[in-house]
Parts: C-alpha cells; structure tokens; sequence
C-alpha cells in the first residue's frame, strides 16, 4: 500500500507548478491546499490571492472558506472586490490562477454552470464565480478535478470559462490576454496543450496509473504524448508539509 | 441622481431603530434587495426578519447567495434571484436553491447570472451613478448569451472589443457591519467585499450592527460609511451568525455542513425554519 | 498585461537602492512620466534628482502640476504636460508653466488638458487593464474638443450619451510615501490622493519614501502598495518638501508663497534652481 | 466706514444660502471661508466634503489647501480621488458646490481654462480641476467672484464648466442631472437664474451698491428683479465667525 492517496498527489503535483516568488491567485480546496503546500516547502516567497480581498496571506493552516479570519489578519494588506478583481486580477499581474471544474473539454474551456439544458438543468451547479476572469487574465491557469468519463467531456454542457476555445488563436480573438490553461491536474496524471493545436495531451501518469484508465476515463480521444513519462511520487517532506497544514 | 437622503431625515445622519421597524419601513413586497457581505458579515438577522414579516415578490441580488438566500428562496419569498457564485462554500449545493431552479419549488423563479466580476462592476456602476461599467470578461462564454444586462462595448480610442454589464440599483441594501455611532455612521472591517459599493448603488439602506457606540474609532482597514447615505441602523448582536463579525465572532462552519442535511429535505427543512427562524 | 515584474527581479519584492540610481536606472529621455500626490507627498526629491540628471523631451503627467513641474518645466525638461490644474494651490499661477505656454520659454511645450474627474478615470482605467473609463462629464465644455483621449460614448443599455476618456499608461510613476519595509511594501497614509492608481498603471515605478523600516504596521487609512509592484524604493527623508509628509513634516505654505516671486523672473528662477536644486 | 469689506460681505452672503445638514463640496478660498462659517454659526451640521477626499472634515480654523493635514484628522473619513469623484461627487450626492471663476456669462457658464485665444492665450490659467463635474452634478451650484465687465462678460474665451448653456433644457440634453447655477455671489450682490429662460438676474443689492454700480460692471444687458431686494449686511456674530476663523 502506498503512503499517500490521490488527493494528496494530485495538490503535490499541483504545488510543483508554483514557482517561488509567483503571484497566485487562490480558491478554496485543493488550490489553497495546493499553494499552501508549495509555499511550506520549494516557494517560501509564494504570494497567496484570495478572491475575497486579502493579499499576500501567510495561514498558518488550511483557511475552511476565502473569507476565513485568518486570511486578512496575516495579509499584507486587505482590499474591497472592485480593487482585487479590477486592479489585481484583470490587468495580469497574477502568474498562476487555479480552476475546477465539473465538465472541461479537451482545448481545457470549463463548465461550472449546469449540468443538462440550461433552462431546464439535470443539475444546476454553483455558477461562474471568478472562474471566467482567472481563466481569462492569469499569465497561466492550472486546472485541476478528478479524471472521469462525466466530467472530461467530449462537449460542455455550458461554457463558463473559456480556456483554448476551439483551438489556436482563439484567446487572441476574443481579447483574452492571460495564457490560458497551461495543465490540467488530475488523480491520474497531468495533461498539457499541445503548443501548436492547443488541445490537452498527456504528458504524465501519477504512479500506478496507466493510459488506458486515463483513456478510459476520458471522453474523446486523447492524445498521449511521445515522452510520457510517471509523475514523481509525493516525498515524505511534502506529505508531511501538507498533513502539517491540515491540523 | 442616487441617494438622496428621505426628506424626513433632515439632519445628515441614519435612523437607529430596531430591526423589525426598520424592514417594515424599508422593505416591499416587490422590491430588488441585496444583502451583500462576501463571505464575512452576512446580514442573517436582517435576512430572518424579511422572512418573519413574510415579504414576497421580492428580487434578491447577491454575489453569493449562500444559506441566507437558500432559506428566503425555500419560503418562497423570491420570485428571483441575481447572483454569480450559489454555492454552500466548502460544503456543496444549496439544496433550496437547486430544487427552485430544477423543480420549480415552491414556485419557479427566474434567475440571472453572471461572474463575480460582472457583478462587482454592476455595483461600482451603480454607486457611481453611471448606467453601466466596463471590464474584461464573458467573452467567449455562454453567460454572455444568458442575461440581458452584459453587452460588448467597443473602446472610441483602440477599437478593442470590451465587455459592458448594467448598473445594479437595488430598491434595498441590507448589509451587517461591525459598529455604528449615534449618527448613524457605520464601521465594517476586516473583508469588506463589496459592501461600500452595494450601500452606495441602493436607493435605501439598512445596516445591522453588532452595537452601537458614542465614537467610532479609527482602524486599520476600516470602511466608513456617512450616516447621510445610511437611512437605518439597527443593532442586531450576533447578527451575521453562521458567517462571522471580524473581531466579534467566529463562522459556525458545523452550521454549513450541517445545512446540507436540513435544506435537502423540504419537510425537514419548512419545520427547522419554522423552529428556528419563523416561530 | 499590465506590470510584470522586470526578470531582474526574481522575487516578489521592490529593489531599495538610491535615489540617483533608482532614477539613472528607470526615467530615460522622453518617457512620459507621472509624478503624482495630490496636496499631499509631493516626489520633490525625485524631481529635482530627474532635472540634475537632466532628463529631457519628457511628457509630464499631473493632476496638479504644481511647483514641482513648474521647475521642471522651465529647466526645459518638459515636451508635454497633461494635467487638470496647474496652478500654485493657495497663491495663485505657475509661472513656468505660464511662460513656457504663453511665450514658449524656454521651448514651447504641448499640452493636454483634462478635468480632474477625467484624469482621475484615465488613471484607474490604466491600474484596471483597460483602454478606456466611462464617466459624466466634459459634455458641453470645451475640454471635449482639444483632446484626442476624451471621446463620447453611449450605453448599451439605456441609449444614454456618456463620456469616455482612455486609460493614462505611464512609463513611470514617481511617488513619495511614508514608509517601506525591506521587501519593499510600500505605505501611505492621510490623503492618498491617486497614488495607487497611478502606480498600478505604469509600466515601471519608483518610490521614495521618509524611512525603510523593519516591518510596516498597520494603520487607519493607510494604502498598502506590494513590493512586486514596485520596481524601485529610494529612502528620501524629507523628500516631499515643500509639500507635505504626514506624520513627518509640514507644508511650508511660506515657501509656496515665495515661489512666487522667484518663478516670475526668468533670470531669478534659474539662479534659484542652480543654487537649490542644480548645484 | 462700516465695519466689514466686500470679501466679508461675499462669504456671508455665500455661508447663509448653506441649510444645516446639507453636504458640500468646498474648494479653498472663498468656498472654504464661507462653508466653514456656515458650520459655526447657523450650520452645526453641514458636511463638508473637499476634493482631496476629507468628508465630513470639521477643521477648527481656515484650511490654507485643500490638502491640510487638519482636514485628513478631522475628517470623518479620508478617500481616494477615485471615490470622492465617482462615488460621491458624480453620483448627485452633493447638496451644494461652490464654483470661482476668472468669467461668467450670462447663463452662469464658466471659464477658468484660459483669457484670448486658446492656441495663443494671453493668459493661461489652471485649468479645470474639479470645476467641470461639480457644475454637472451638485443638486445646486453657487458661483462666487468679482464682479467686473472683464469677468461678467457677454461671451466666454473658453467653456471649462456648464451652467445653463445657451438657455432652458440645455442642461438636460447635454446629461447634466445637477440643478447648475443657483446663485452668483458677487462683492455688488446676488443673481439668480430666471426660472423660465435660465438667464442671470440681479436679485439684491449688497448695502451700498446701486444698480448702475452692478450693470456698469457686467459685460451684457443684465436684466434686474422686479422686487430688487437689499442683501442683509454682515452680523456682528456673522463676522466674528468669520474672522475667528482666519485666526
């Protein structure tokens, strides 16, 4: 039996994309598990965003929702929501914004609307929050959600935030200046856009997982890259790092 | 022009009175309301008080609905709802909500969405005293196709293609906050959200508080709100309870979960408002 | 994108240099540069460290010129000089300014003149990413037909006529604040005026600041710029006078006064200028 | 000789059209003199707003600017250009705004951008600043200046703020939701707009001038009120105040 379960390799695999002195704008869950993670080890100078105003947060544990206490008595400074989404997020000044999702599609757009007829939902989901905007502003976008036929969807039941749209020069022509996804995260393993067509391929498979349960758990076809190769196992540092924050 | 203060309020100063009088004077059948707080100072109390005095038709704007608008919607006190994000934060659905939207109960409401950008933008409009704002975002999204208050809007210097989204001006905002004074001056800190903006674009407005003192005193982070643009100040200690009062008060997030259990039954959930809120 | 940190700078914080080099390193000839502090924090050091330098062909940003581009203006720094009013607050004309518009002394300069409405919009259009801010005004007035960045626009929702005025992008914003840490987290406090605005909307920025200290503290009012914002803070105690630092120091409303005298006579201002600033 | 001089008698006669609990937009100078005079004689509770972002500031003596460190401490609250322009002056929340200006016209338009020609001006003057959206949205706007046929003159050399435009509904059709010009405190006397054509008419005399004093000073044929009234001259507690003040 391995040490660590899917949860935890799948904020692992996340927390190594964050850069140390990135700006990184944060949700609550995995993303915040996430960045909390990775400035507890590689990324001391991380600087945390939370949607609801506070920047530049230091928890101490993970925060249960964006506008927990902790979160703006440890920021550098707290500011109202016409300020964090006009001034901070639109313009681009954050490196790395994260989304889930419940449906993505294979050029990484994201559904976080309904699921089934929009005026007459099999399930109405929560809605867009900040997900158009981060995905639209941030230098990169990390996706992350668990890997399944229902939710890696050949097409969206709704398009709440566009990633590459329906390929290349798409984000160009609906004036979107961030990046766009750059990889999606799931239990399985990691998928990137091709640079050239932009849709997702997978370029790694955590460990113990193999392509045809990827495959088999998405719903079109997908590619695999050339050099696919095996995500590093969460060290013993990192898992500790992490139960660490979950006290 | 925007707020004027009520003739009957000659002095630039709020009306302190109780929260029953207070939504009574404020509140119609009919009216737009928002009652904003994002995630922090979530006016629950004020929110109780509407459901008790039993109003209806009303248009509920929120970034957030959250428990506060779950239990308005399932007595069935909305005909809709405006919102960005309806969500139990860190628990899951809003069942109330949900079983509005897909199974019409207790009655079918419309709803209108958009990000919370778009809705944060609508309220800086509103409190600005412009018809609309401007931003980046919806493009290429289906929420763009959904509400008829998102527009493109060309640039007149660059010819870029931006996004215009409509004023938001509520009949009623209702927010909590943490301290008035005796004028009727309003204190909040901590996470301030969208609540200067939400007071600002309304055409009356209704802060409870956790008290009301002689002075207010100066803070870091604190957000003044004039008595001249509050008409009523009502205290209401605990008030924002489940969610939390920075500096008062801790968010019960046992109650959010626990929510989940009781908002997804109609029965179960009819006899906890009942118990709870109504009797 | 707006301000992305220079690769220079691998951490997200300001590098804390002096104020010469910060200046050698960041304004060069013809940048268009903003200066900004509203009756408050005027960037004098840094100023008169841009005219030893001797920067020329600049386009000067402000909403009040003041006697600070009043000098820089007749060291013959200046091409242009957008603004909303240049007066010397309290006594009266700028009489560099004057001299330079009127009779082209030392060399003509363009201008380009808006309210400070407009110029307050053009820079939150700049801190927010966007081409252009809405606003009510110019309509009617003349200001509307001599610039090429006030243009009309019309609401998408409601037909109504409005104005647009594009985002203010400088290459560098100075300003002048109380205090920074060692990562370069800036703080100001009292009138804040457009300082943050027009920092988030340049391209580059240096800050001078009365005193580097261990750890900022968190103060009423106080607005808080992140070290990653910033390119350059230069310790510059004193650095706002004759304006005013508060907490720290006192309008010389005198000096204001004298300024008068000193700027009408061509001969007399650069002889005050080499003896005070130059020499 | 009596006992007060014109300036006196212009911020008295400007201090008595404040209502108590009203709120002002004050500009330094005159302006200043007279909302602060207001405030300690008649006005407990007027609220004074400056265009620094000090609102409700309740300074003890004169502000020699409008960014007076007394203003930011005695302020109800301090904010940033931003809000003071479009959350509280655009919006119409201003009772009354106080305008000076180098001309006027007949209609109460305003110029304080430049005296000649504004390619080759034969004097440049400051410039707008706040002028042009105070004369748009204060509910009403008082114009203080001297007067001579120099500034009260028959057409401005450049418009910097709307009063009634060319006459009735002009102000409408160009979106201006303010009332404009309701008065016009001059060192002679008073003039209100004409409620039916918007066009300047002396109301009252300040004691000691005539009315050949007033239209020898005005650069049109300034019509006079049927009822001609004579200005209240400056109480003893009125210039007390006053001068109490410039302490």
């Amino acid at each position: 039996m391995r040490g660590w379960d899917a949860g935890e390799m799948m904020a692992v695999a996340a927390a190594r994309q964050l850069g140390d002195g990135q700006v990184c704008f944060v949700g609550i869950g995995l993303p915040s598990q996430a960045a909390n993670l990775a400035r507890a080890t590689h990324a001391p100078h991380l600087v945390l965003v939370y949607e609801s105003g506070t920047i530049g947060a230091k928890p101490s544990r993970l925060p249960l929702s964006i506008g927990d206490g902790e979160l703006a008595e440890t920021a550098d400074t707290v500011v109202a929501l016409p300020e964090i989404f006009n001034y901070w997020l639109q313009p681009g000044r954050i490196d790395v914004g994260f989304l889930g999702a419940a449906q993505v599609d294979r050029f990484g757009n994201l559904n976080s609307t309904v699921i089934g007829d929009y005026d007459r939902p099999q399930t109405r989901l929560p809605g867009a929050g900040g997900a158009p905007e981060i995905a639209a502003s941030c230098a990169r976008v990390l996706v992350v959600l668990r890997h399944s036929r229902r939710s890696f969807v050949d097409r969206l039941d709704f398009i709440t935030s566009v990633g590459h749209g329906r390929g290349p020069g798409d984000r160009a022509a609906l004036g979107l200046r961030g990046g766009g996804p750059a990889l999606v995260v799931t239990d399985l393993g990691l998928m990137e856009p091709d640079p050239e067509r932009k849709e997702l391929v997978l370029t790694h498979l955590h460990p113990g997982t193999s392509v045809d349960q990827v495959r088999e758990a998405t719903g079109w076809d997908l590619a695999v890259a050339a050099d696919l190769g095996t995500t590093e196992a969460p060290s013993p540092e990192e898992l500790a790092a992490l139960r660490d924050l979950a006290r | 022009m925007v707020t004027r203060r009520p003739d009957y309020l000659r002095l630039p100063m709020a009306e302190i009175t109780t929260l029953p009088e207070a939504v009574a004077r404020l509140v119609h059948d009919g009216d737009t309301v928002a009652m904003e707080g994002f995630t922090h100072l979530i006016p629950f109390a004020a929110g109780h008080e509407l459901a008790r005095q039993g109003r209806r038709h009303l248009t509920l704007v929120r970034m957030t609905p959250d428990i506060i608008y779950d239990q308005l919607i399932g007595l069935g006190c909305a005909d809709k709802v405006v919102f960005s994000w309806a969500g139990n934060p860190g628990v899951g659905s809003l069942h109330r909500f949900r079983d509005a939207v897909e199974r019409g109960w207790p009655h079918p409401i419309e709803i209108e969405e958009h990000s919370h950008a778009g809705m944060v933008n609508r309220y800086v409009a509103g409190a600005s005293g412009l018809p609309f704002a401007v931003l980046r975002g919806y493009r290429g999204t289906g929420l763009m196709d959904r509400s008829p208050t998102v527009a493109p809007i060309t640039c007149p210097f660059t010819g870029e293609v931006l996004t215009a989204v409509a004023a938001l001006r509520p009949d009623v905002t209702v927010i909590h906050a943490q301290q008035a004074d005796r004028q009727g001056n309003v204190a909040l800190w901590g996470i301030t959200g969208i609540q200067r903006e939400a007071v600002l674009a309304a055409r009356r407005s209704l802060v409870t508080v956790e008290e009301v003192v002689p002075a207010l005193k100066p803070r870091p982070g604190s957000v003044l709100l004039p008595g001249w643009v509050v008409d009523f100040v009502a205290e209401a200690p605990g008030g924002s309870y489940p969610s939390y009062t920075h500096g008062y008060s801790s968010r019960d997030n046992r109650f959010y979960e626990e929510w989940d259990a009781i908002s997804r039954d109609r029965e179960r959930f009819l006899a906890w408002m009942e118990e709870n809120v109504l009797g």
